[in-house]
């Protein structure tokens, strides 16, 4: 029974991780309908960003994530007008293609720059530390630190969604680029805000993922395939259900691999997502009645 | 007129893009020599040294300005390979399989069918080996790895070399120094009570066949020395390849309750994860809860030193691995490796492919010791020749003296598995240091050294 | 009266909401019957449920006495049931005589003997001519749609439904972005199908056209039926004048 | 008055892709040298796979992200019946290959259509995934991480096709079957379905059209062709393992259509030429070479609408444009002249 409230923690941990990782991907596909594959290079790049900063420079671990979040913001923002900007009307599968063919571009580059034999660790704060409860269960305080970043990450996000002007625009254009025109909205800033959000959430979960462990060049595959996921789990550019999309995953993986068996780590979750999607297919939170 | 139109066709139609690598040409006045290696995708770091390390190889047997003399009477003289009275150079050409099979059998028959080259180092991924290996073969190519733990590479292969121990040697060498008696470790410096009273042993590593091999291995060889300590191959923990939250993989692992556990991992990044994570979970091997053993790569330096900023200590005496030999010892080999060393970091240390670690020396060690081969066998176009003659060559190098290939008990055959020294080390007061305890010919034994078939 | 379309108690939710609520009425057959009712009263879910692009949650839906509810949308529309949409829908790719052709390849042969509007009988050149001729789209026959204006457009979208040879029409939003002159005109050219057999439910929120020509009207509001009558009785019935007429003037 | 066309068209169709098939054979003569045979080859079984699978992405616009399950449950059956478990003739097994693989993809196909694009595209993700997963784990049947070996070449009573040229003769007639068979599809009846489905599904249901029925139909078609490329992937490798059936083999599929060309018959097939030539040529540029993949990806999607083929046409539309042009100024000024 112990063992099974651990790995819920542990599951806990680690989908709060993903929902971090999946929300950037969830942002762009809820207002611009664009899946963003090098999303997940973003998420790697990021977490090389922090460790440059917290480990090379030797500065405070949250400086290196707020770098990591600026720099990979600019980096969604170069995306932006650089591919998605002159594919914004062609067919979903170009802006996919393209956006792999930049996945492999920032993949080689990370790989030439820092190599993949040493390891490259981000000095988390509250690393040591745990919280016992009993004789066996285990909270890390690097593990907490992570849970709050993921909550305070959301409820900024949250605000900036449904409290601020930039969010209600945003809403606009997610309903469709009929609404965004009645509504007068600038088109190019608000692209470019959104994508500078989406990257900056991709190196925000860089930095959390490397803090726990270590940053390595093929950190970014295994969120962004839990990402796109949860995206389509939790429902069309749903915050919510990204976060409780995320858990379910997060804790599902941490079963299968304790339970189940090692290697089939994505076993339940990725049948458990064919089964609902099967059931509903316009996932857990999605509007009902809209098509995707 | 067949000729003329093919070349036509080939030059226009097809091959205006393809035939970049120049064509087949006279095999008498060139000797070449080609390899596949994982250059970029998730296996790049095995790839990127153990290129390096035989280009340089090649590049220093041209100039004359070897490390490693195998054969006084023959030295490297520079100029390439003296067959006869003739200096014969030398051609390199590599190409990257990007981690994809198809790529690698498609850059095998490159080198094969339009570079010529004669032998070939690599591919190392094991599907590859084998398709390679159907290619090669009835073509009489020589293939070689330095750093394939893959058994495909010699079992049952006239033409292939293995110059390194398999994950499954390196298994029976640890399972056997922890099976040891209490008098020899004692011999050798090593407090005894270190195994006392412990039985059950766990092992994790990647999900890949290096493991898989690994495992089964480690199973083998615990119950060659006397079963001792239990364990099961099923038992085994495998983790995905970019796991980025080793945390179940721990927990499984300490579900199990080992007091011992073989981390069988090279990835570096990895190994300090999980060491980080056993830490956390009570699978502590700096207050000897559980004896941590590992590979070759857990013994090198630069991990203790990195583990250590990681605030994990190594050095409580519960961490064991080997390393193939100790250039210390000898000082004949200790100079050769600093001279090595200056040279290799100088030319690559600054680039992508990192400072010089004991893989790379393996490699260049293989690399100039198969080129003193070719030179014994007095050929470069006659590869049984060759063959015999290399295989029946020592080399005093990088990894220390006599490493020569390993001769099955049973038959006196000569295969073309290296049959290298295993030297056990641990770690004090945060270095590395060599026990003095090694094994040699007593570890080989079983399907997946000498076997005639490969095990399904 | 001989019902040609029975609905019955047909309800759907979407989460929270409840969008259509038991509903259930009879279109007489060879009727022109309007269902009107303010934005957002559920009708064009309604029309959806008929026509199987959603489920229906419960309730049941006979066309000439044959259960249709459980069917899939093409099978709605090979037992004589078209339908049109509010936001026009035909293939972007094709000509109009390709569109119309292929609803008529898809739909099967006209099998209908009782009925007799254009566009019916002959072969498949035939019909698409004559329906064609009968919309005035003969001269826009190789444009693609993205090139016809809104009037042509929509008419070729009716076109494309009749070429079915359904027994019954239903217009979602027939004269939506229409003038009166343009309305009356496409009602002229669906009245001649009327008088060829055909019966329809004409969907709309536009009171004025729908009281001018429907011979029998249906008010959904909030997901319910809330009256039906005829013109003059709808006209005067207090709780349409509450919801609806009292919004509107 | 298209009916009147048909034995034309059909047959230009099959001259056509005998000219594919029949530009393989020729190389075969031509080409002794094994490594451009086995460029040929694989090129070969890209296309077998890929041409079907143009008809699902492109024609009807389901992007399938899974194919690489399919490829390897078509490679690891054969790999299992002539090897692994069993010891049948590799021309058995590859029909049952391609019934297993179609009798999967069509019970699977029941659940997926519930989906629609990205959904669609993600749910075949997870299922390609799934199939990469039972090919590590189901050790019995597939050796696991160690992976099958052994995979015979066909043989015609005493002809066996183990050579390269041979086998390449194998190959060019199933390309040939796959192209015209994805053409036949194509045109017609099924082909309006298609295009149909693509434009508007909801509409061609409610205009009659059986369109789960249509979806089944293609995603089953590419499903065993996908399958029978496995199987001749396994037969050219000799060995397979499950590293080949990534998410990256489904991806490989993916560029090959949009590269080429999305919604024609001919663009998965320039597709598969231009990765081929490419992959050859960056071979040499050493460690960079997967970026300036990456960079040509980018570049071609960005600037190339319609893929390559899209490209090509345009050009070659262009280019009669200015010869009508340049005839028409002729004709102006010889008129002028008079």
């Amino acid at each position: 029974m112990s063992a099974f409230a651990q790995q819920l923690i542990y599951g806990t941990s680690y989908g709060m991780n993903l929902a971090v990782a999946a929300a950037g991907l969830a942002l762009l596909f809820g207002v611009y309908r664009v899946i963003n594959l090098a999303h997940g290079q973003l998420i790697m790049f990021g977490g090389y960003i922090a460790y440059v900063v917290t480990t090379g420079l030797g500065l405070h671990f949250f400086v290196g994530f707020a770098a990591a979040m600026v720099a990979m913001g600019v980096a969604g923002v170069i995306l932006e007008i650089s591919v998605f900007r002159i594919l914004q009307r062609r067919p979903a599968t170009d802006q996919l293609l393209a956006s792999l063919g930049v996945y492999m571009m920032i993949g080689i580059l990370a790989l030439r720059i820092w190599g993949d034999f040493e390891a490259r660790p981000i000095n988390m704060p509250g690393e040591e530390g745990a919280i016992l409860l009993g004789e066996d269960i285990r909270i890390d305080f690097a593990r907490i630190v992570t849970i709050a970043i993921t909550i305070a990450v959301f409820a900024v996000l949250y605000f900036v969604v449904y409290r601020t002007h930039l969010g209600r625009t945003m809403r606009a254009t997610a309903q469709g680029p009929e609404t965004a025109t009645l509504m007068g909205i600038r088109k190019r800033e608000v692209a470019a805000l959104v994508f500078f959000i989406a990257g900056a959430l991709g190196g925000a979960a860089g930095a959390m993922l490397g803090g726990l462990f270590n940053v390595r060049p093929d950190m970014g595959f295994q969120p962004l395939l839990m990402a796109l996921i949860i995206i389509i789990f939790g429902g069309m550019g749903s915050l919510i259900g990204a976060i409780i999309a995320g858990l379910v995953l997060g804790i599902l993986y941490n079963l299968t691999v304790f339970y189940v068996g090692s290697k089939l780590g994505d076993l339940v979750p990725f049948a458990v997502l064919l089964i609902i999607l099967m059931v509903r297919p316009q996932g857990l939170f999605g509007l009902p009645g809209r098509r995707a | 007129m067949r000729g003329s139109v093919k070349k036509a066709f080939v030059g226009a139609a097809v091959a205006a893009g393809l035939a970049v690598g120049g064509s087949a040409a006279q095999a008498e006045d060139v000797f070449k020599f080609g390899g596949v290696f994982t250059l970029s995708g998730p296996a790049s770091f095995l790839g990127l040294f153990e290129e390096a390390a035989v280009r340089l190889a090649v590049e220093q047997f041209m100039k004359g300005d070897c490390i490693v003399e195998a054969i006084p009477a023959q030295p490297c003289e520079g100029g390439g390979l003296k067959i006869g009275d003739k200096k014969i150079p030398i051609e390199w050409k590599a190409y990257d399989d990007v981690s994809e099979d198809k790529k690698s059998i498609d850059a095998v028959t490159r080198l094969v069918e339009q570079d010529g080259a004669r032998a070939i180092w690599g591919p190392r991924m094991n599907s590859a080996v084998l398709s390679a290996a159907s290619i090669l073969d009835p073509q009489s190519i020589i293939s070689i790895c330095a750093i394939c733990s893959s058994p495909a590479m010699t079992v049952g292969r006239k033409w292939g070399h293995d110059i390194t121990d398999t994950g499954v040697i390196e298994k029976h060498a640890i399972s056997k120094f922890i099976s040891e008696s209490p008098e020899r470790l004692k011999e050798h410096g090593i407090d005894p009570k270190i195994f006392e009273g412990r039985k059950k042993t766990g092992f994790i590593g990647r999900n890949e066949l290096y493991t898989v091999h690994g495992s089964i291995g480690w199973e083998e060889g615990l119950k060659q020395w006397g079963g001792k300590y239990s364990y099961s191959d099923a038992d085994k923990v495998l983790f995905p390849q970019g796991t980025t939250d080793f945390a179940p993989f721990v927990a499984k692992l300490a579900e199990q309750k080992p007091d011992i556990v073989m981390m069988d991992s090279y990835i570096v990044p990895d190994m300090l994860a999980i060491m980080k994570e056993m830490k956390k979970q009570g699978l502590d091997f700096e207050t000897g809860k559980i004896v941590l053993l590992g590979n070759d790569v857990l013994m090198l330096q630069f991990l203790v030193d990195l583990a250590k900023k990681e605030g994990i200590n190594m050095s409580s005496g519960y961490v064991w691995g080997w390393q193939e030999h100790n250039p210390a010892q000898d000082p004949a080999t200790l100079a050769r490796v600093e001279k090595y060393v200056k040279i290799y970091n100088e030319k690559y240390g600054s680039t992508e492919v990192g400072n010089s670690s004991p893989f790379d020396r393996g490699a260049y060690d293989a690399a100039i010791w198969f080129l003193y081969g070719v030179q014994a066998a007095g050929t470069i176009t006659d590869n049984a020749a060759i063959v015999k003659a290399w295989r029946s060559l020592k080399i005093n190098g990088l990894r220390g003296p006599e490493n020569q290939f390993f001769v099955r008990p049973d038959t006196g055959e000569v295969t073309g598995q290296l049959m290298a020294t295993e030297y056990i080390i641990g770690v004090k007061d945060d270095k590395v240091f060599y026990t003095g305890i090694n094994y040699r010919d007593d570890l080989f034994f079983g399907p997946y050294v000498y076997g005639d078939k490969l095990p399904k | 009266m001989d019902p040609i379309l029975e609905i019955r108690d047909l309800s759907k939710r979407f989460g929270g909401v409840e969008a259509v609520k038991a509903v259930s009425f009879d279109v007489p057959r060879g009727s022109l019957v309007g269902l009107i009712g303010p934005n957002g009263a559920g009708k064009t879910t309604f029309v959806n449920l008929v026509s199987k692009h959603e489920s229906p949650d419960t309730g049941s839906v006979l066309l000439d006495k044959r259960p249709i509810h459980r069917l899939p949308s093409f099978k709605v529309a090979r037992a004589g049931l078209a339908r049109t949409y509010q936001k026009n829908r035909l293939f972007f790719e094709e000509s109009v005589s390709e569109n119309i052709r292929t609803a008529m390849i898809w739909g099967g042969a006209a099998k209908h003997q009782d009925l007799s509007y254009p566009g019916l009988k002959g072969k498949e050149e035939e019909r698409t001519a004559e329906l064609m001729e009968f919309f005035a789209l003969t001269a826009q026959r190789d444009a693609l749609p993205s090139g016809l204006s809104h009037l042509h457009r929509r008419r070729a979208e009716v076109a494309q439904a009749l070429a079915l040879a359904p027994k019954l029409l239903m217009l979602d939003e027939p004269f939506a972005g229409f003038s009166r002159e343009e309305a009356f005109d496409l009602i002229d050219h669906l009245k001649v199908c009327q008088k060829g057999g055909l019966t329809m439910l004409l969907i709309d929120h536009n009171m004025e056209v729908m009281l001018e020509v429907c011979e029998y009207l249906f008010v959904m509001h909030h997901g319910a039926l809330l009256a039906s009558g005829t013109s003059a009785e709808v006209r005067a019935n207090p709780e349409v004048i509450n919801v609806y007429l009292g919004a509107e003037t | 008055m298209i009916e009147s066309l048909l034995p034309t068209r059909s047959a230009r169709a099959i001259v056509g892709w005998s000219i594919v098939a029949a530009i393989l054979v020729l190389l075969w003569v031509l080409v002794d040298n094994n490594y451009y045979l086995r460029l040929l080859i694989s090129a070969g079984i890209a296309m077998i796979g890929v041409i079907p699978f143009g008809l699902l992405m492109g024609h009807m616009g389901y992007m399938a992200m899974g194919q690489g399950g399919f490829i390897g449950v078509g490679a690891y059956v054969v790999g299992c019946l002539t090897v692994q478990r069993f010891e049948i003739d590799i021309w058995a097994a590859l029909p049952i290959a391609i019934m297993v693989v179609g009798a999967l993809a069509y019970a699977f196909s029941f659940a997926l259509f519930r989906l629609r694009g990205y959904h669609f595209s993600i749910g075949t993700l997870a299922l390609g995934q799934l199939l990469y997963l039972a090919f590590d784990s189901w050790e019995w049947a597939t050796g696991g991480p160690h992976g099958t070996s052994g995979i015979p070449r066909p043989a015609i009573g005493e002809f066996v096709f183990a050579t390269n040229s041979r086998f390449l003769i194998i190959v060019s007639v199933f390309v040939f079957l796959a192209g015209f068979t994805s053409w036949w599809l194509a045109r017609g009846h099924v082909g309006r379905a298609l295009n149909a489905i693509r434009q508007d599904e909801d509409l061609a249901g409610a205009r009659g059209l059986d369109v789960l029925r249509y979806k089944q139909l293609i995603f089953t078609f590419a499903a065993v062709w996908a399958g029978l490329a496995g199987g001749l992937y396994g037969s050219m490798q000799i060995s397979i393992d499950p590293s080949s059936f990534t998410i990256w083999g489904s991806f490989q599929y993916v560029i090959y259509v949009i590269i080429g060309g999305a919604g024609t018959l001919l663009g998965p097939v320039i597709g598969v030429i231009f990765i081929t030539v490419l992959d050859q040529l960056i071979a040499d540029v050493g460690v960079w070479n997967q970026m300036i993949l990456g960079a040509l990806i980018v570049i071609t999607v960005l600037f190339f609408r319609g893929g390559l083929w899209g490209g090509i046409r345009m050009l070659w539309a262009l280019a009669l444009k200015n010869r009508s042009a340049d005839r028409s100024a002729v004709s102006t000024q010889a008129g002028a002249a008079e």
